[in-house]
């Protein structure tokens, strides 16, 4: 594969995902962990822009970076993670690990088919055709036909309400004891 | 293009540190950075497809919206009860939290 | 002709060219010339913005402002500029280095990268991406992030609490002021920002004036300026989330600051008042750049008269007014827009050909288009005028049930005057 | 669309990053260096700096980022059916409609809750 813009790109992208990850699951200091979240999902940005999915892409800034990612800080600074937890990973870390490879390698080896340790890769290598300009309108008329995805758009609106509902009503119950 | 599974395997490694991030975090706000991860990777991989197989729909997308939908409802309520847990307990260590073990 | 973009780019295309670059090699450079010249405008700008503010606030509080560096004090800024960059850079004691020195850098990072989507004029938009209202949001990500570096990172109890409060305040306001967003993406059918430009044969401040006063409303307090920098409050308290920051660490959020005033102002030229529009500009695109010039340079006055004008709120007026009176102003705005565009109210081709018939003087000019819009933007207009009377009227009903609650309890002797509600913490 | 529009928007955030980290290099070169342990203290109005910086703060911001994270998730459910708008039928504006009224739903459940009271 000949090295262009959008490989370099790529690459860029992938180390920001995957190193942001792993600095999420290893720092220890929570405030640290949490940019390290934000640095993670700015490379998915990335690569859904590579994905030509530019709207996905904002979608994710604008609702990851900007509201979850506070939520978590502001969470981290409520409770205050940050003095209370001087080790970053329980005793079953080792456990841990090694459950998380075993996922791994299954989930690369389906990808990458590898039968009789011939590696065989069966996905397209280009896509089979390029994304309609208004991608976009589609998507809004999708949203709101009803023999697609106006069920779906009603009900997430009422869930995320109930989940509102839900967290405010527990962050503002009083202690117990 | 970037073959699709390069994407496919930058989402399997997310989810895979994602997987390691649950199960070895000892605070409960880091577990729900991981699950955080975890469902990122899921879109990753619903808009790597979309592109490469039905880039002429917008499943793909309106999949992964729904998906944002629920991880953000999921990190509301995860963290509100974390909060509560720390206010009654005063603790957001996943271990120390035993309460129904009696 | 008369169109500089055309003929620089053609100029600079045959340049690089004859220098022996490949075409790819020429069109990223020619890109990286343009990001380094919308950078430097970006921050040039400002320079002349800071002394312009402090004139006319000079003149607002008659005083005379500055008026000893150079003709009219214009060198001012640049005397302050320099002053800043021989200033100590100290980092305090138990600082978190790497978020420490990123937090500026992203301040102004966030506000520069909303130049890319302003379009100076038909042909000249740095990148015409077709989720541009979005992008401008999402941008604003990065603001909100160097607050909270910077505020955490310092290791100081006043930085951390007043960057959780910025934070409030702009977590607070981005909610109507995306609701109030929505309303030219649905009127254009775009998300693109130069399309929503030629999509304003009548500027959409016509259209629908309370999504303009929202938007603006709550772009001012997105950027904290008076009477929304409760936070930084100048002449009363420390500097908030930056109160750790010194030498240029601290310019990069001043600059910022006076950054994203004046690129809301484009937003709002842009978004609202038909952005390059003006005559003649089809066949001259350079008065694109004029056209968007004066009415940037018009809704800037008006963030500066508001400056000098409006007294400083406190924080729960602050979020009060955000959240019980622009989120439900901009909420039905939005629904009242959502109806009202279906309904069938422009013109045929035919009945504008009828109509300019009678009078040709308004196709010469405003053009067809104008004329076709016409009867919707009316309808627009009436609405929202209906919507600010009503507006109105439970604001007067609020006040005076206020004013009451007030009286009853000083007349109980409760309060020798009203008791402000405790803000602290 | 294009992912040329994107290259532009990749060289800007360089080009946009590189100005302000040169300005304070700048200033870091041109300006004096001589930290002293009094110089580098934290200030909080001349007060000896007292117990941790992570004091305890409300909840009350965890409820605003709340409402917050709600309705930009709502909207962002809107701006594609925004774009969609003029060629809608009646009865999809209507389910936008319907959308728009759950979320009013929601800012009156907060603000009848006292939810939104900063205090």
């Amino acid at each position: 594969m000949e090295i262009t813009a959008e490989t370099v790109a790529f690459a860029i992208f992938a180390v920001f995902t995957l190193g942001g990850a792993l600095g999420v699951v290893t720092m220890r200091n929570l405030f640290h962990a949490a940019l390290m979240l934000i640095l993670s999902l700015f490379g998915v940005a990335g690569l859904y822009i590579l994905l030509t999915a530019p709207f996905l892409a904002a979608v994710q800034i604008m609702l990851y970076v900007a509201a979850v990612a506070i939520l978590i800080i502001i969470a981290i600074m409520l409770t205050r993670s940050l003095m209370k937890a001087p080790i970053a990973a329980n005793k079953q870390w080792e456990v841990s690990a090694l459950i998380a490879l075993i996922v791994l390698v299954s989930l690369v080896a389906v990808i990458l088919q590898v039968s009789g340790g011939r590696v065989r890769s069966y996905w397209p290598q280009e896509p089979v055709g390029d994304v309609p300009a208004d991608s976009i309108t589609a998507l809004g008329a999708s949203l709101v036909d009803p023999d697609r995805y106006v069920l779906p758009f009603e009900v997430a609106s009422v869930l995320i309400l109930a989940a509102m509902i839900g967290a405010i009503v527990i962050v503002r119950s009083r202690p117990t004891s | 293009m970037v073959p699709l599974w390069m994407y496919l395997v930058v989402s399997a490694g997310l989810f895979a540190i994602g997987v390691y991030g649950v199960l070895s975090r000892r605070n409960a706000v880091a577990i729900l950075m991981g699950i955080e991860l975890m469902l990122n990777a899921v879109n990753v991989n619903l808009i790597a497809f979309w592109r490469y197989l039905t880039p002429m729909d917008v499943s793909g997308q309106a999949f992964a919206l729904f998906v944002l939908v629920v991880a953000a409802a999921e990190a509301a309520v995860g963290l509100a009860m974390i909060i509560s847990i720390y206010r009654n307990r005063q603790t957001v260590i996943a271990e120390d939290i035993d309460l129904l073990r009696g | 002709m008369g169109d500089i973009i055309t003929t620089i780019g053609t100029f600079l295309t045959d340049l690089l060219s004859s220098l022996g670059m490949g075409p790819s090699a020429v069109e990223i450079t020619i890109k990286i010339i343009v990001a380094a010249i919308l950078g430097v405008f970006g921050i040039g700008l400002v320079i002349f913005t800071v002394w312009l503010e402090r004139k006319v606030a000079g003149r607002i509080q008659d005083r005379l402002g500055p008026n000893r560096v150079g003709p009219y004090g214009i060198f001012q800024t640049v005397a302050d500029a320099i002053k800043l960059l021989t200033k100590e850079l100290i980092t305090p004691a138990g600082a978190d280095k790497v978020p420490y020195n990123i937090a500026p850098v992203f301040s102004v990072l966030g506000v520069l990268l909303i130049w890319a989507v302003v379009p100076f004029t038909t042909n000249a938009i740095a990148s015409d991406l077709n989720v541009a209202v979005l992008y401008i949001v999402a941008v604003g990500a990065f603001g909100v992030l160097a607050v909270l570096m910077a505020g955490w990172s310092s290791n100081n109890k006043y930085a951390l609490l007043g960057a959780l409060r910025v934070v409030a305040q702009t977590i607070s306001y981005e909610v109507p002021l995306v609701l109030s967003l929505l309303v030219p993406v649905m009127l254009a059918g775009t998300m693109s920002t130069q399309g929503i430009v030629e999509a304003q044969p009548i500027w959409y401040i016509v259209y629908v004036p309370v999504a303009a006063f929202v938007f603006f409303v709550s772009s001012l307090a997105e950027v904290g300026r008076p009477p929304f920098d409760l936070l930084e409050a100048e002449s009363e308290l420390v500097a908030g989330f930056h109160i750790e920051y010194s030498g240029m660490r601290f310019a990069m959020f001043f600059l910022a600051e006076f950054m994203h005033a004046f690129a809301i102002s484009a937003l709002t030229a842009v978004l609202f008042l038909g952005g390059w529009r003006g005559p003649w500009v089809q066949q001259y695109p350079t008065l694109g750049f004029v056209y968007l010039g004066i009415k940037t340079m018009v809704v800037y006055f008006v963030v500066m008269w508001v400056r000098c004008t409006v007294p400083r709120v406190r924080i729960d007026q602050m979020l009060n007014l955000n959240w019980k009176f622009l989120v439900p102003l901009s909420l039905v705005n939005v629904l009242m827009v959502a109806i009202l565009g279906k309904l069938p109210l422009r013109l045929s081709e035919e009945q504008v050909a009828e109509v300019l018939q009678n009078t040709p003087w308004v196709e010469w000019a405003f053009g067809p288009e104008f004329m076709a819009e016409l009867p919707r933007a009316v309808l627009f207009l009436l609405a929202n005028a209906a919507l600010v009377i009503v507006v109105l009227a439970l604001l007067g009903v609020y006040a005076r049930r206020e004013r009451r609650k007030v009286e009853a309890l000083v007349d109980e002797g409760e309060f020798s005057a009203p008791q402000p509600a405790a803000a602290h913490q | 669309m294009s992912i040329n529009e994107w290259t532009f928007i990749a060289i800007f955030l360089i080009v946009a990053a590189l100005i302000p980290v040169a300005a304070i290099v700048l200033g870091a070169l041109l300006g004096p260096r001589k930290p002293n342990p009094v110089k580098v203290q934290t200030y909080e109005c001349g007060m000896e700096t007292h117990g941790d910086t992570w004091v305890q703060i409300k909840a009350a911001y965890y409820i605003f980022a709340l409402v917050f994270l709600v309705f930009d998730v709502e909207v962002v459910f809107l701006f594609p059916w925004a774009v969609a708008y003029n060629q809608l039928p009646l009865f999809a504006v209507i389910e936008g409609v319907v959308f728009i009224l759950i979320l009013a739903a929601a800012l009156v459940y907060v603000w009848q809750k006292g939810a939104l009271e900063w205090v």
